[in-house]
């Protein structure tokens, strides 16, 4: 048992840094920008440096510039890129999850025509699944495509939807079929989001920000040629967008214990016993959390396929971060509600971060769906009772 | 056995319910949540103290209804449900008692009738930092007629007529009265968690102040108004959370997945479940300090910090489930589930958090048990 | 607002004291006696006693034998008689649930027979409801009972039946018919406990105690003219049942915040702030528990019908003791562990009322069932989804 | 990366698991369970003495098997599984490592092959009462030569050969090992809430006994031994957990209510996964201890601490709501999940329950963060 790379990684995580070092600064070394504008360009730029040396995609075919590469040279980059200043935001979606979607269902001419410009950084992708009526049951959505000759009319609203404002193509899961049952009436296309008819409007979070879009459609017009897969197999489609979901490598999503401890030190409440075995418990869970991932990558690293141990991440870490903030700002007292990062301790990072914390908890499965998927796929119980299960669509209750 | 209130505080209850579900909707509320100029909204505040609410609990010689504490809490509770964006607490709790607490005659026949009139604005001035402020160690100074020091944050600060000051008298602290038209205050807007309440920095420069009892009486004083301070408030944070369950509930029964309400899910059921024996629990400890405070009570300290811890931890977890209970709908901007997130811990902090008040029952149990 | 009684209550009070002064002991003034015959006699005489002086069954009309009294002085007779060393184990389930169902469905032959001999004392009552396999779901129950002339034959068994062994009769529910959906084949009958057939044994529980029993029937033949409502609707009448269980007054189920905040001033770990916390938590546990009933008693003495404020009672007092029992044992550290009644601090309260606990959180509705009935019918959610709603009990998958 | 066992230490678990599947099987357990006379199976003990697994950690020139901790570790996690009503954590945790960590050559001599033969059953006797044993305040003393003084509860006193015995000696404490068969030794059966292990109180009137290690070094050997201690009962903690989730979820499965397996209600569902995610948490954890007690490494104070603290949580979470998802069956005696509940709590306060380990964790990151 050890935690040190064997020669072969040694060597790629060594080539990897070198790479790394030549082209970007270390992490913490400049003020973050918030300039938006610059920062698209500055990953675009990026991303078409990384894929000209064979670092865009470690795990991709050489055939698609990929690096023909393992999963455990994939960690080993996704630890090494995460310790420098490194502006990758916007094709984490696309390259994740929308290119390798269009690899899997898409033709000869969809593979020359898109999956080459997105590695080079020219076009960027989004993801068009949720609805505002189908967010945990996402096979319930209700954006509809209607065949008109060689085309499909499409009109519906997508929700949440990450980078929708400056992607230039999505992958947009839509129903063709009303009259089966809801997964069997499903089909994806390939959207070309700069079109009429396609309107991005950001959502105004409940945390102040908007980093999500709605996107609505009104008869917007695809052609038949930018189908991913057979009609009605959209389901089966997207079930492959979403197994393409990057395995996480860090990225904390908020202040740990570590920062929570440094202001209890650093303001005399570090002697509290109570807060003591609160700090404990912290620790444990995020320790819990990031030694999970050791023995996932360990598993990688043996190039064997990693359990479902990883699957306990979101659960610890979003219900981690709304209770440390809420502890921070309570030891804080009534200082604690000012919200300005000039004036607070930790730049009001866990300020921030409470109002952060419920849309965690949200995001890619909440809570509760991610426990029934623990319960369902891991442990194997069964599944809740559908209702809805063998219901034409067009027959289902919608409230 | 009379443990709850009376005919006429339901009343007052159903009638309170009925002018604020008209008044301080939550266009009201979004008018200074949306308005980083706004710090209340003028025309609810008006209309508030043209019902005489704010002499609810201020003797008829002064101007007020003379009614009692009870039905101060009972107007607090649906205060707390619609999240009125308007200075109540800050006048009615905090001022208002504390000029009744320890304010002499001169002082209470003057300050009193102008609070009933709607003339005056209160805000309690006792934060200076991170943490709970603590009366043996505070840097505002008072020396018998100015305050000195800065004060934040504090809140509708930036609107208040009038501060109630802690401050530090000789080797002793002191609660001061402060009129905030006098020489020497600054005022800074703050921006808070809860942009749907006013905060200000205030720093005094030697201005003139009146102090409320005796000199070097103010932590005393200031346990004593904290008591009665923290039963009114939490009846707020359970109307709040009565309000976020209601929430949670509706919404849960028309949202649809997989065929059928959210609310048909165990997960959701049980959730529901949990806020409502919270609320519950909260419920009982806040009658309880209700009635405490209207009976002045030996039991006050232990009532009133089980009420305010039990409120605290009912609307913490009923707003933070609401908002789970909603899904992405609960994360926008536009769905009022954040509303009560961020008033939950505004009111959470206000006066003390948990902890503190955690600490204040454990004494009080001591106490009780030594003697 | 205050707690004080009304005139008539206090009248009430006073007389149901002087009365209880008269003949018992105050609780704690004798050490409790452990002799299990004599105190089924001493329950008996007791029981007789109170029905001579119209203080067996405060509410029941006197018709009945009782007081034709209010809820309101039934709940005060029950604070009063809690504070003696009263008998009353042995009644509570017979008065309180059986015999009710009797006068509710009985013939007048029943009520001759039965009512009067249960309120003096002479006949104990048991409920034969639950089943090995029918726990949360009584209605899944699979005793039979089969049609033979003018009589029944029952085989099957019933488990945590409290009192079996010192019953004389019992109210059973049994299914008569197996093709029918599961909550309509049921039916209710009065059996006699003495009668051959019928065998008792204790269950030896998790916690060492053998407290409940097992009931055994064997060929037990029931005339009809023993049947309670009609073939068929023993469900309605079971209801019926379960709705008669008293309004519980007091009784807590074991340590709470005063007995560990003791141990910890004894024991000098009152200082530890983590433990104040906790100490602070489970005061306002407890508080907002037995206020709560208070506000029920309230609804009662202003001759309202309560609301279901009430209902959070076991949910929270069963959690609560196996956390505060887990707290001081933990606090013991090592020595935690001995269960030596003569060794420990409290007798070893803490210790006995930790192997008690998990069965706390089960008897009489487990957790889950009982948020269940918080969100059903207090909060008015939708039911479960239930699978075997319309199936004929024969064709329901049983495991 | 390489964070998990080797192929061989699977292997090993593999084997144990087929072995005490066999021999320490629930009727095993229970035979020491029912019969009051009987603090532990000594057949069972046999085989495994006959296995060489108590020489597992011993080196070779003692006779030992001179496998490492690792190896130990994954026995430890086997032994938790089955509930083993051995004295295997006294002799192969505290008293082996007691001598390996402090005893002289001659001790290590004399001890060890006796361990490995299965001659000898060890115990640790440190606790004189209700709390935590603090070394600086000891009753028990040792003078150089022999022990006086009560011990209690010690598990497995009652049929160990030799103890572990933590006492005054001067103004510090020392660690001491002393031979039960020497003068002065008087053992009293304790009841338990465990028992399914033995528990005595031992008492010493001038009992020959050998310090291990220097006078006064016992404080800082004895929180060395129980870091190790910690990590090896953190794994027999795991096992439980992971067997109580095996438990509850077999019987969710099998259970019928309302026409469907119980498994299928989400408060089941959902319980399980918490159990899952809270063993997780301890496992992962425990691999941690694991590796740096197998290297020695600076970080066992921290590690030891978090292994102990997760799989404290894990087995307590796991053994209650077993119980708790097998409703009334849960709470009989025949079915096995009350072994879980007692087991749990014995080994979540033997060496120090969870709030002396979260202390000794805080304290571990507040000296990392000031070196």
């Amino acid at each position: 048992m050890d935690f040190n790379d064997t020669p072969e990684e040694a060597a790629f995580r060594a080539e990897a840094r070198a790479f790394l070092e030549k082209h970007l600064k270390p992490k913490g070394s400049a003020p973050a920008s918030r300039d938006r504008v610059n920062m698209l360009e500055k990953a675009k730029a990026w991303q078409k440096t990384k894929a000209e040396n064979k670092f865009a995609q470690i795990t991709w075919p050489e055939e698609w510039g990929g690096r023909g590469g393992t999963a455990m040279q994939n960690v080993i980059w996704g630890q090494e890129e995460s310790k420098f200043d490194a502006p990758t935001g916007p094709f984490a979606i696309g390259l994740g999850m929308c290119v390798p979607t269009v690899i899997a269902f898409g033709s000869d001419e969809h593979k020359k025509r898109y999956v080459q410009k997105a590695l080079m950084g020219e076009e960027i992708w989004c993801q068009l699944f949720s609805e505002p009526s189908a967010g945990s049951d996402v096979a319930g959505l209700k954006t509809r495509a209607v065949k008109d000759g060689d085309e499909w009319v499409i009109n519906g609203q997508k929700v949440w939807t990450s980078g929708a404002h400056y992607s230039d193509f999505g992958i947009l899961l839509v129903r063709t079929d009303p009259k089966v049952p809801k997964h069997k009436g499903l089909t994806m296309f390939i959207v070309n989001m700069k079109q009429p008819g396609v309107e991005v409007r950001p959502i105004h979070q409940a945390s102040g920000g908007r980093e999500f879009n709605e996107v609505y459609f009104t008869d917007v017009r695809i052609p038949d040629s930018d189908r991913l897969g057979d009609v009605g197999a959209g389901w089966k489609v997207a079930l492959v967008t979403l197994m393409n979901e990057r395995l996480a490598v860090g990225g904390s999503p908020g202040p740990d214990w570590a920062e929570i401890m440094e202001y209890a030190r650093d303001h005399g409440t570090l002697s509290d016993q109570a807060f003591r075995e609160k700090l404990a418990d912290w620790y444990v869970a995020a320790q819990g959390y990031k030694l999970t991932k050791f023995r996932t990558q360990t598993a990688l690293s043996r190039g064997q396929t990693p359990g479902p141990e990883n699957s306990i991440g979101k659960i610890i870490t979003a219900n981690h971060l709304q209770d440390i903030c809420n502890s921070a700002i309570e030891m804080q007292d009534h200082y604690g509600i000012i919200n300005e990062t000039d004036r607070m301790p930790a730049d009001a990072i866990f300020q921030q971060s409470f109002m952060w914390a419920p849309g965690l908890r949200i995001a890619g499965g909440t809570d509760e769906i991610l426990k029934n998927i623990i319960a369902e796929r891991v442990l194997g119980l069964p599944q809740d009772v559908r209702v809805d299960k063998d219901l034409p669509f067009d027959q289902m209750k919608s409230g | 056995m009379n443990f709850d209130f009376s005919e006429d505080q339901k009343f007052l209850a159903g009638e309170a319910r009925k002018f604020l579900e008209a008044e301080s909707a939550i266009p009201v509320v979004r008018e200074v949540l949306n308005d980083d100029d706004k710090a209340y909204s003028e025309a609810l505040w008006k209309k508030i103290a043209e019902m005489g609410w704010l002499g609810t609990a201020i003797p008829e010689e002064q101007g007020g209804l003379g009614l009692g504490m009870l039905e101060m809490c009972v107007l607090a509770e649906e205060m707390g449900r619609v999240l009125a964006p308007v200075p109540f607490s800050s006048t009615a709790y905090y001022l208002t008692e504390a000029v009744k607490l320890a304010g002499s005659d001169e002082v209470k026949n003057d300050i009193l009738p102008r609070i009933v009139a709607g003339e005056i604005i209160g805000c309690y001035a006792a934060s200076e930092g991170p943490g709970h402020p603590d009366p043996a160690s505070l840097k505002t100074t008072f020396d018998g007629s100015t305050v000195s020091g800065t004060k934040i944050p504090v809140t509708d600060g930036g609107i208040a007529t009038h501060a109630v000051v802690l401050a530090k008298e000789g080797s002793g602290a002191s609660l001061v009265l402060v009129d905030l038209s006098g020489a020497g205050v600054t005022r800074k807007t703050l921006s808070t968690l809860d942009p749907t309440r006013g905060h200000a920095e205030l720093t005094f420069d030697k201005t003139p102040g009146i102090r409320l009892g005796a000199a070097g009486d103010g932590a005393s004083l200031n346990d004593q108004l904290m008591d009665k301070v923290a039963v009114l408030l939490a009846f707020e944070q359970l109307g709040g959370a009565s309000r976020a369950l209601e929430m949670a509930k509706a919404y849960s029964l028309e949202r649809y997945a997989f065929g059928r309400p959210i609310a048909g899910n165990q997960a959701i059921k049980h959730k529901l479940a949990e806020m409502y024996v919270k609320n519950e629990v909260a419920r009982s400890n806040c009658f309880y300090g209700a009635w405490a405070l209207s009976t002045d009570a030996p039991e006050m300290p232990e009532a009133a910090a089980a009420a305010r811890v039990a409120a605290s931890e009912a609307f913490w977890y009923a707003s933070k489930e609401n908002i789970q209970t909603h899904g992405g709908m609960g994360f926008t901007w536009e769905v009022d589930c954040h509303l009560y997130y961020r008033r939950a811990k505004l009111l959470a902090v206000q006066a003390g958090g948990p902890k503190v008040w955690k600490e204040k029952l454990v004494r009080a149990l001591e106490q009780k048990n030594a003697a």
